[in-house]
């Protein structure tokens, strides 16, 4: 009965243009602030690349060799794969801490497969890999379909998970020299090769891999965009249609998964399978991830970032060892590294904001 | 004629507050159904509970003369009912095209959407623009701007397009012009005939006056939880509803279900 | 109840030489039929657990306590606790602080263990000795005892002046490259053998806290082609360990007896709970002396050692 | 007369979008001054630079002939300046009482509340009863409920009541009646005519343009991030105001400053 | 010039009843679910006592004795404490990783100065106090001005206090016997006293004071309510009116404070001055926090629930230790008790919503 008030006619012919703003400053600024603000794993590399040239002013060749750089690589493979997995569950403003034990835990069914049950050392690989998933599904499980807080799971998780390896394990060590004869496949991760004198392993390569490969997933797949959609915000998500339990359970499982190829890794690394290792390797991943600039509350950030924070502290871990600061002063210094490192990145957002 | 999506005897208490009280509802194929009534009264919970979005604790719903038990939005969004919730839904760190097509993303044709499983991003955003430009947003910038950095009303309309874009039996929309600016609100109810001219019915949530009695088949007007009555935009005036849903006056023939 | 019951307490249950210990405590306890309760520290360090653990025997009734302590002064009053209750508490592997806070302590000299090797190490140098190039892979930077008395033994028995015989890290002989920690495991092992090798890439001496250590300094050595000219020593003397020996991966190693330690200390314990006489120490020792010795195959002059072979018979696990 | 609140020469950007370019704003003393414009036009991030929200780039902002900077809303706040923001700036896990008086407590009198500091909860949550009631918003059940379990409608109606409670100077309001119902609309253009006739200048942004020129002395045209004009809802009429804003027409006389 | 449209006015007289729901089944039931929702301390509190109950069956008098009950108390009264100061912390959305080292420096200094340097041991107490909060507010600072993460900060910092701690105390204990001949004040919170069997330290009764003091404060006092907005929306919090970096500093100060005081409780648990405790206090104080129901999203939670969060940890410590499990089992059943009674919490919610 009453038709629509006729001022709103008025704007039948509205215009369309929009605010265009003489953006003063262009040129190399305001690209920079550009990219700054569409990249944002750009602002660790500026730190790591600043450190990196720090150190190398410092410290000269010692620092700058192939050597010691490729060091540096070998150091974060462990810390650099287990974060990546780290990366994807934080990006669900999640938290994992069972990764180390998960890791340790996968490393440890494959060296006993192998010898105690003398099961066929590609299949204790396989194995293990499906150990470190399960469990990270369990993890997911509890999570997403329970309900519960992701702290409170990884934790118990990861004081069950260790104290299972412990016991599964009797504590003993897998002997090196005994894989490398009997079952020289678990070793793989560590074979090396070289390229122009700088000498790198297969499991540098895999951490290398897994982050492209990563990266690309989060970036251009739906599941990808559905993990930051359900660390953004869960409920939005779901009611937008993403389906919010099964995506949390995949990118736990996921997580798993790569923690136990973190767990092969670790025996290429030091050699033999040992449950008492990877003990750090949670907070460790966590740091990574936060000075890699991802948001512990989910939803922003990107794995490049965690990349770059995992090297971030290799390089000044390794950098204040050669500088000869001693033990107790490198653990200090990197304390107050982590904190300047953040702050750096801060300030360089801010500047560019 | 039977309705395309009806609910009877739906109740939803939040603690000691109730929210929907033995409430029923029809919609009607092909129609556009306004729901009105006081804030609080209930009527985003009714679409919630028609949606998927909250479980009602009792009471059915049911699509297309089926007994339906939606126990998700996702459900719901199978069944071909579209919806934009009061509170937007958007995740605010992703882009408008992100937003746009949550969950049900395009791929690139052939090998890398197929095994790479790529999406193609240059397609979502052609459409998200098209979409945006058909309700006169077209003073967003740049498309790949986050939610989070759009104005409450860019907000509202982004959302307001998905719906629009996707729905193909039902389509609920919860107040979709409460920010929206006179130009824009003219753009949603063209928007609004157009997709009722395709045959799909559509439920409004609106406290504006005008635009229901411009727009709606049918009112619904809800009060303390439920349905009051449904009144008919030719037989009665825009006073009398304002009337019955405040509780001023109570409609002829009102039960007091 | 006339039933005797024991409780072992160790610093961590993640360490082979501790489990091997709750073993050979459990198969004696068993023989002789007594109730055994193990309880251990969640981290090297993990004071707090101990003080429980004690607590939680006293309320359980036990009769006596063998105690492997993380911090050796602090854990003193809640043993005297343990002792008022009428419990007997010793101490195994690590005295307390003082050392007769508890009832006896078997134990290892931690400093002798590391005497041993540095000598050997220092005679299997000869004249080179004088210009070595020394990395010390410790066990974490919080200078626990049995750390700081095994690195700080080594170098005595290198012929290094320690100064502050508390701690490591304050001495100034140029023959020391650095000192890094390693968490007493094989990846803490290799990375800190890394890192000690990128500020000298000429170390030929490295000592490490523990075998698993060994293990892992002697990866980063073979990744750079270097694991046939560096000399490394150890201690412990478990299984792997003297089989790395055997395999030339480590120089040599002190062991130690954890089993005989806890066997000692169940019988203590048995006796103490039938007629309430407790054990006598070693003569000329404020402790029991469960003995170390040096395992390598290639013994030198002015050093007693056994062979790989009978360290294997003797060895823990 | 000197206006109470005056901006000169504004300007925020945000990475490559321009909110506010070089904008001027003029508040008279006890005048009701609505500003009308286009979804993303700038007006929320205008009110926003004028009450230390936001910092703006460039520009200067003056209250009763002083320049001041604001480094957050409290400064704004202590010089009485209120603010219904769009968003409405309400924590969502506290109750409606503990939102209400948000850093303006009220303490018991005597030893409790000088030495022990407690607050006078009874006392507060009358005073939030008290004035919920004046808006008509009655239907909220329970007084002590998390403002997350409000219907978007109440939310709006708290913030709305909060602002006019305690504003001495100036108050703004950012869309206050978006989400509300026709009869707590209706309360709130009382309560801003109620706040006027104490004598305190309203700054109302609003897409419903009979309200506007119901209530507004003048209107206040914001147009691609900066003032397009300023016009008397007496001489012109609802239609001018709509074409203005969505630059159907260009109003005579406006500079393209 | 246009009036309202006159629809309107039918408004004015809008009834003004609101909906009276028909509760139907009221009594017990209903109260108790009204109980839950306005209690969140509740459902910790039960999950308690029913563990409370389950040991003193399985264990009898053993566990029931005022001493095993008591011991609970003693044994969680560090934890408790530094439980509380994280409690703060963690409502306001933060997190504290720097708590244990805080508590373990703060007693460090209070030893030293009254033995190296010869303060008299007052002084010492309260200059150890002060470092404390100092160290606090510096980890306020850095977040609340300079922005950083509170996950970095609290990282860096506890490596920092920790490197500093061991390097200034030159990992020297102070002897328990010395202590009590020259400065017996030091272990003042040690000292016991009987109540009707039950034996209680001054450090368990600070505990309990301590818990009341602070449940109080955030109920009843502005800054209490400001803590929990800052928590919950920090932006929303500073557009209405909260000074939150002010807020946050003073929280984080506090939880300098109260971990200062733990440090003090520490020497009075453990009779020395040992620079080596301490070191599982951050992670344990999380779980305390959230098994007791507080979000680690922030603004949610009560700090009463941390308390019996903490004893649910002691009680489940102590009776499986009493039940002679041995290390690794008990670790892996606290593990899964950890994950159980968080389950039980989100199934009891869940029933009364
Ligand atoms: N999650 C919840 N918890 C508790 N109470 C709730 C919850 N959601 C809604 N309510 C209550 O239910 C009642 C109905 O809310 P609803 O959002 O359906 O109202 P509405 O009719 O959509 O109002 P508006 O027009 O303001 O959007 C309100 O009183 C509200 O406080
Ligand atoms: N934090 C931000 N980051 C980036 N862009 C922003 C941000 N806030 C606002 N903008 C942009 O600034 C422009 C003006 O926004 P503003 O919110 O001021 O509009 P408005 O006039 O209030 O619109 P509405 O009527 O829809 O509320 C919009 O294009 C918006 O996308
Ligand atoms: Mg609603
Ligand atoms: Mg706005």
């Amino acid at each position: 009965m009453s038709g629509p008030d006729n001022y709103e006619a008025a704007s039948a012919d509205a215009a369309n243009e929009i605010a265009s703003f003489d953006t003063g400053k262009k040129g190399i600024v305001s690209r920079f602030h550009h990219a700054l603000h569409t990249t944002p794993a750009l602002v660790p590399l500026i730190v790591l690349l600043a450190s990196i040239a720090i150190f190398g002013v410092l410290l000269g060749t010692r620092f700058f060799s192939p050597f010691a750089l490729t060091l540096i690589l070998q150091q974060v493979q462990i810390v650099g794969i287990v974060a990546a997995a780290q990366s994807l569950v934080i990006l669900t403003a999640g938290i994992d801490l069972s990764v180390g034990a998960i890791a340790v835990i996968s490393s440890v069914v494959m060296g006993q497969f192998s010898f105690r049950y003398g099961v066929p050392v590609e299949v204790a690989i396989v194995c293990g890999l499906a150990f470190g998933t399960m469990i990270g599904a369990v993890n997911g499980w509890l999570i997403a379909v329970m309900k519960l807080p992701p702290f409170i799971v990884t934790l118990g998780m990861w004081q069950i998970v260790l104290a299972a390896n412990f016991l599964y394990s009797a504590n003993e060590t897998i002997r090196s020299q005994d894989i490398a004869e009997q079952a020289p496949m678990l070793q793989l991760m560590g074979a090396k090769f070289n390229v122009g004198g700088a000498v790198f392993t297969f499991g540098v390569v895999f951490m290398l891999v897994l982050v492209l490969v990563l990266a690309y997933v989060l970036k251009h797949t739906a599941w990808g965009r559905h993990v930051y959609a359900v660390g953004d915000d869960p409920e939005a998500a779901a009611l937008s249609g993403v389906n919010v339990k099964k995506t949390l359970i995949s990118v736990y499982a996921l997580a798993g998964l790569i923690c136990a190829f973190a767990g092969w890794a670790l025996i290429g690394r030091i050699g033999s399978v040992s449950p008492t290792s990877g003990q750090l390797l949670n907070i460790e991943s966590i740091t990574a991830v936060v000075i890699g600039g991802i948001s512990l509350f989910g939803g922003r950030g990107s794995i490049l970032g965690t990349f770059f924070g995992a090297l971030i502290v290799g390089v000044f871990t390794l950098g204040l060892r050669l500088l000869g600061a001693d033990a107790q002063w490198t653990f200090l210094l990197i304390g107050a590294l982590i904190i300047a490192a953040v702050a750096v990145d801060q300030w360089i957002r801010k500047v560019a904001a | 004629m039977e309705p395309i999506l009806k609910g009877r005897g739906l109740v939803k208490r939040y603690g000691k507050v109730t929210a929907l009280d033995h409430c029923d509802f029809d919609l009607m194929p092909g129609e556009i159904l306004a729901v009105i009534g006081d804030n609080g009264a209930g009527k985003s919970t009714l679409i919630k509970a028609m949606s998927g979005a909250v479980t009602p604790d009792e009471g059915i719903v049911e699509l297309e003369g089926q007994q339906v038990r939606f126990t998700s939005p996702i459900d719901a969004r199978h069944a071909g009912i579209e919806t934009v919730y009061q509170t937007l839904a958007m995740s605010p760190a992703l882009s408008i095209a992100d937003n746009m097509f949550m969950g049900r993303e395009l791929r690139k044709p052939g090998f890398r959407g197929k095994v790479l499983r790529q999406l193609d991003r240059k397609k979502m955003e052609e459409i998200a623009r098209e979409k945006l430009s058909e309700l006169g947003l077209m003073t967003i910038q740049n498309i790949n701007q986050a939610v989070e950095t759009l104005s409450g009303g860019q907000r509202q309309g982004v959302a307001v397009a998905r719906a629009a874009a996707f729905g193909s039996k039902v389509i609920i929309l919860d107040e979709p012009t409460a920010a929206l600016g006179v130009k824009e609100s003219r753009r949603v109810l063209e928007l609004i005939q157009d997709v009722k001219s395709r045959g799909i019915p559509i439920i409004l949530i609106s406290h504006n006056m005008p635009h229901v009695f411009e727009v709606a088949d049918r009112i619904h007007v809800h009060r303390l939880g439920k349905r009051l009555c449904v009144v008919d935009p030719k037989d009665h005036s825009m006073s009398d509803a304002v009337a019955y849903m405040t509780g001023a006056t109570v409609p002829d023939g009102a039960h007091a279900a | 109840d006339d039933s005797v019951s024991a409780c072992l307490i160790t610093k961590t249950d993640t360490n082979p030489f501790f489990v091997k210990m709750r073993e050979g405590a459990a198969a004696k306890a068993e023989e002789l039929g007594i109730t055994l309760n193990s309880y251990a520290g969640k981290v090297d360090g993990d004071h707090e657990t101990q003080v429980a653990a004690i607590e939680t025997c006293i309320a359980n009734g036990a009769d006596g306590i063998l105690l492997t302590a993380s911090d050796t002064s602090s854990i003193v009053p809640a043993v005297q606790q343990a002792r008022d209750a009428g419990l007997l508490v010793i101490a195994l592997d690590t005295p307390l602080e003082p050392i007769d806070s508890a009832d006896m302590t078997f134990a290892t000299d931690n400093f002798l263990a590391g005497e041993l090797i540095g000598k050997w190490a220092a005679a299997t140098l000869g004249d080179d000795a004088a210009n070595a190039k020394i990395a010390m892979l410790d066990l974490a930077v919080s200078q626990p005892s049995v750390g700081v008395l095994r690195d700080q033994g080594f170098m005595t028995g290198f012929g290094i002046d320690v100064k502050d015989p508390n701690r490591w890290g304050d001495e100034d002989d140029p023959r020391i490259v650095g000192h890094d920690v390693t968490a007493g495991n094989e990846e803490g092992g290799r990375r800190a053998m890394e890192n000690l090798l990128a500020k000298d890439p000429m170390i030929n001496v490295v000592y490490t806290i523990n075998e698993p250590a060994a293990a892992g300094a002697y990866e980063a050595l073979k990744s750079i082609g270097r694991e046939n000219d560096v000399l490394i020593v150890s201690v412990d003397g478990g299984c792997p360990g003297v089989q790395n020996v055997a395999d030339g991966v480590i120089g040599a190693t002190s062991q130690q007896y954890p089993l005989l330690m806890a066997s000692k200390g169940i019988e203590a314990i048995a006796n103490w709970a039938k007629d309430g006489s407790k054990p006598e120490a070693t003569e000329g020792k404020g402790f029991f002396d469960t003995g170390v010795a040096l395992v390598t195959d290639q013994p030198v002059d002015g050093v007693d050692s056994i062979d790989t072979k009978e360290g294997m018979d003797l060895c823990w696990g």
